[in-house]
């Protein structure tokens, strides 16, 4: 096993390895921007560099800064957690070099992968199941002809995307010409590449993933399936395993296709099948993420297992400790990805200062947080806060563990997402699991959110808001809210001025 | 301790008097027998009649938020002694609708020019903030009267960027 | 279902129970003495009521007044939790006479197992394996013959004990008499009955227990073992599942034992027995709990489960959802119970403001607190603060995964007994399992626990230390400890003063 | 800013300077590259060397405690330039032991009086705190010379009982 290990990454999942580090008495070494010199991977290292100034391409995604920084560390190898580089060859490739084991798989696997293109070539000729589509890059003469013959709707998407960036859902033939050159330019700007391709459009799919784990000596497992429908944008907001409409016979298909899909890439150490499932539960190949992913923990509830700490034993050459038929899934768990941002105002991003932290806990519930109280979230990173996740016997329990946990966890300083989880977490819907990738984006168009989020005609409940204001206001304790650290006296004046001509102007309804 | 707040679309007028066991407090003149202790920073226990509420204070750069169990409410309280509270009431009530930088970020794009005539609900600027772009629309149909950033620029929350007219 | 439960109890099994009934729907009422005001059951309840001052026997204790509670709020059952009322028959009757469910077995059985020489009697009609030695009260001169039949050492027990009060351990005839008299009057003092008996004692001891659970349908399950051989004085200090010791065939054997005294003592809802286990791995009954165990988060983790929503489910005549062959054990889970009590001082209790509080979390954590930063543990109960849970694959990486969280894990203010447990669980006996009820009291006689517990010769580290004293001193911050409530500067002066003139004097050694 | 912190049994002396980026530290005269950060109250994040430490200070009544990472030390900071904590300091070192209470609570028993000739660790007084009685025992072979307290008594951390001469 390795003895020092080098995280490049920051916020929850930089802690989340550190942690795992630690538990098996590996040293680790993080790696700071100048905004995050206060920031909690920092502080739970055992050592810290600082790799430059807060843009990413100039700290985070420094691949010369990191590698130095492993070299005078002596890291023997680096986990790149996700995101950043985490789906970057070269970087993986750079590791090699400098002769630090980087902790996931080969950079060819990644590369392969990496080019939706190329992975869908390699996949569809190891027979795993596709939607129909071009499986490389297009004029768009050669997509128009593609599209009349799928039939729209169709997809446009980007080559070298990920994340929703570059992608562009076409109904008919004359928008078709408009959403292929901005899906092209969205595709350079984002990625460098303005290459994008096309897919038959599936209405109202779940979006169902397979967790894949290979040791390095020919050993591929899969850890079950993960629903991850509820997306804003396609994004993932929520995410639970087991998927209520999968069950032991499609797990097996799923997991088996899952399993030769890896095997036929040459992968190595976690990676995540992702699929698009229609409505008939059939399950088409969408793309592999070569990295632990966000919504792991899911996972690890059902599974008992430890994704990182197998992650580590896996680059360092051990080989899997158990067999596919040891994997046993038990119980429910889901899992909300609470982000500062704003969802009663377009989900603006809210940095800025936490001023009050109470973070929930008890039975059947997991946080992993990356933030503190007193932090100031900074503008420059995706604005995740923290994964709250809930484990429970089964899906109804562990929804109601969820609400629960919800009720308990209160962000104060700056917005966060977590009056939102409430709103979907009782939405008959995502209740009876009758969810699909457009569930949220239709939650959201619907009645207008704010009217829903803010109580109007719970008159108890208003009477002791009105007073409780009125004993916050008359107990005020000083609050530093921001880098201006205004008293809270002034600051309330000021605060409340602002609102009231804020909302005199239409700006909180936009 | 007198005061107005507004609360669910309603004002309410809440007083409050220091008593040796805790606060006397009346709302809309009404007495309440309320039972109220401080736990944490910004977090109040009240019980009234047995029972329990646990109250926070969700305070941003924007607004004050009062959230009560799960309920969450928009405050704004406004003591009526406070002169100067009023008159920026009265100001805020009247005059060109101004567009306003709904948290920090970075102005990446300006869509209108001064003099411009646009509609309500038409971009007018993007910030952003967070690798993500937002548009800021303009609150009424008129006349871009004034642009107050510039691309590149830094904002705070909060701050004027545009005014419409 | 019950609509609303009444707790009567405080501290973390109070918010314990709050979260269960929160997660099923169920309204939840809390009651609270004078210096319980601001506790966080309190806040967490949806009604919370006064009944009476700080002393126990005025609140807590007052069977009449939590009944009036329970009658003017209208709940239909009461949870007892642990401590307090939750082993008193004449309160489980009295709520039976008042029409509310007590939540947990008949007032028959709690009679039966409440007295140890009935239960004795009752146990081994049932043919449950016993440690030689008396099954009713004794007088001193029947004690003094029996002793000298089943030989030293032998064990003197309170008939109505429980928790150590009224224990003595008895190695020769000479010392027997002062014994048997001091555990009388202990026993009386404590428990209201100066009745003792004897018993066989057997030397390093494990204790394992079992949980059982009965549904009022005459259906009645075991969920595997727990290890709690860790104690100081008697007290359970840690506690894990399942014991390193027990193989499947053990478990399967004290389980049908369990199973069989619940039964023939017509037992319902939560209870465990807890057995001796000698070196040889033969079992004795020890006594049974007849209410929900402060250490059921272990099973709870190894079986997936969740006891209060159990407990609940049964005590509104709900089946048991599940059999026997349905119960299987994944992982391993140990339980650290969090205390105010200062383990270099000789376990003196260290109530007072928590000043800062920085709790663990991340994968396989679970906390169980009744504190909050702000606080102040009054000095009236029992000063458990939490208990820390920590769950994964197997026993070594739950230790892992333990020590790491207890190392995230700080108490500011007040002391508490953090340190002690990473001393245990470094040790090379906790590590390879090999304990015994005698493993925490032997290495707390050891060598000195000071200067264990401070570290002298990690010069890096001291000279941090050293720095990090001054840096404190120069930008301290307005602390408020106490009461009092001085300013930071003024109590860094009078506490090191104090600190010095104590060090001096040789308190702190005591 | 100079301070005296005994730590691990040794005298070490601490200069600490103000400086635009931060603190300038000698320790014992040797000059340390450090960078401090405070995260949260009680809380600092020290980078030395690109070694990451997390240090809590970790006070109650009695005393200060630093913890580094896992590993905790008791600290006394004194400021040579305070002429009241050298006196106390002095004065401390000498005289006749007291006894003093080492949390609040309350004093159920005293084991001996007035005059009487005590062993040393021989128990004097009971006290009761959170359902636990506790011996507190004489520091010293010598005679009881004070009793500052009766048996009921509620007493404070740190609150001198008696003294032994």
């Amino acid at each position: 096993m390795f003895q020092k290990v080098l995280i490049a990454n920051r916020g929850e999942i930089a802690v989340r390895v550190i942690r795992a580090c630690r538990e098996m008495g590996i040293s680790t070494v993080a790696v700071f921007s100048d905004v995050d010199r206060a920031a909690l991977h920092v502080s739970m290292a055992d050592e810290a560099y600082l790799i430059g100034p807060a843009p990413a391409r100039e700290s985070y995604l420094n691949i010369q800064k990191i590698l130095e920084v492993a070299r005078r560390s002596e890291a023997q190898a680096i986990h790149p957690g996700y995101g950043f580089l985490s789906e970057n060859a070269n970087f993986a490739r750079a590791c090699g070099e400098a002769g630090v084991k980087f902790i996931g798989p080969p950079p060819s696997a990644m590369e392969l992968m990496g080019s939706k293109t190329r992975a869908r070539q390699a996949m569809q000729a190891a027979g795993v199941p596709f939607v129909p589509g071009s499986s490389r890059g297009l004029s768009l003469q050669e997509a128009e002809a593609l599209a009349a013959e799928i039939r729209f709707p169709v997809m446009i998407k980007a080559a070298a995307g990920g994340g929703g960036k570059g992608m562009r859902l076409v109904r008919s033939a004359t928008e078709f010409k408009s959403s292929f050159e901005a899906a092209q330019s969205e595709a350079l700007r984002s990625f460098g590449d303005a290459e994008v391709y096309l897919e038959k459009y599936i209405e109202n799919p779940r979006h169902i993933e397979i967790q894949v784990l290979a040791d390095e000596h020919g050993n591929t497992v899969f850890l079950g399936e993960r629903e991850c429908s509820v997306q804003r944008r396609h994004q993932k907001v929520i995410e639970e395993a087991p998927s209520a409409i999968v069950d032991e016979e499609m797990r097996r298909k799923m997991g088996a296709v899952a399993v030769q899909a890896a095997s036929s890439a040459g992968y190595t150490n976690a990676g995540t099948i992702e699929f698009l499932v229609d409505q008939q539960r059939n399950f088409y190949f969408l793309e592999m993420n070569t990295r632990l992913q966000v919504e792991h923990p899911v996972t690890e509830f059902v599974t008992g297992l430890d994704l990182v700490h197998l992650q580590l034993k896996i680059a360092s050459g051990e080989k899997l400790p158990f067999d596919q038929k040891d994997i046993a899934l038990r119980g429910h768990a889901i899992e909300c990805r609470i982000y500062a941002e704003d969802p009663e105002n377009n989900f603006f991003p809210s940095p800025g200062k936490i001023t009050s932290l109470i973070r929930p806990s008890g039975p059947g519930i997991r946080e992993d947080s990356g933030v503190y109280e007193g932090w100031t979230v900074p503008l420059d990173y995706d604005p995740m806060l923290s994964k709250l996740i809930a484990f429970a016997p089964d899906r109804a329990a562990a929804i109601a563990r969820m609400r629960r946990a919800l009720d308990e966890y209160f962000v104060g300083g700056i917005k966060s997402n977590l009056p939102l989880f409430r709103r979907i977490l009782e939405h008959p819907d995502f209740i009876s699991a009758k969810i699909d990738t457009g569930f949220l984006d239709r939650l959201l168009s619907g009645e207008s959110h704010l009217s829903q989020a803010f109580s109007q005609n719970k008159d108890g409940f208003s009477d002791i808001a009105a007073i409780s204001a009125a004993l916050f206001a008359a107990t005020a304790a000083p609050i530093s809210n921001g880098p201006n650290g205004n008293s809270s006296a002034a600051q309330g004046k000021t605060g409340s001025a602002w609102k009231r001509a804020a909302r005199d102007e239409g700006v909180a309804g936009q | 301790m007198i005061y107005e707040v507004t609360v669910a679309a309603k004002v309410r007028k809440v007083e409050l008097t220091r008593s040796e066991s805790g606060w006397l407090c009346k709302l809309d003149g009404r007495e309440l027998p309320l039972d109220v202790v401080t736990t944490r920073i910004g977090v109040l226990s009240l019980l009234l009649d047995g029972k329990s509420y646990e109250i926070k204070q969700e305070r941003t750069a924007g607004e004050t938020n009062i959230v009560v169990g799960n309920h969450r409410f928009n405050a704004v309280v406004r003591d009526p002694r406070s002169l100067r509270s009023r008159r920026e009431s009265e100001a805020g009530a009247q005059g060109p609708r101004k567009i306003t930088a709904p948290m920090p970020g970075k102005v990446v794009r300006i869509l209108a020019a001064v003099g411009d005539a646009v509609e309500a609900g038409q971009p007018v600027l993007v910030i952003e903030a967070m690798k993500m772009q937002n548009e800021l629309k303009s609150p009424k149909k008129g006349v871009l009267k004034k642009l107050n950033v510039t691309p590149g620029a830094a904002v705070e929350a909060g701050q004027a960027l545009a005014e419409v007219e």
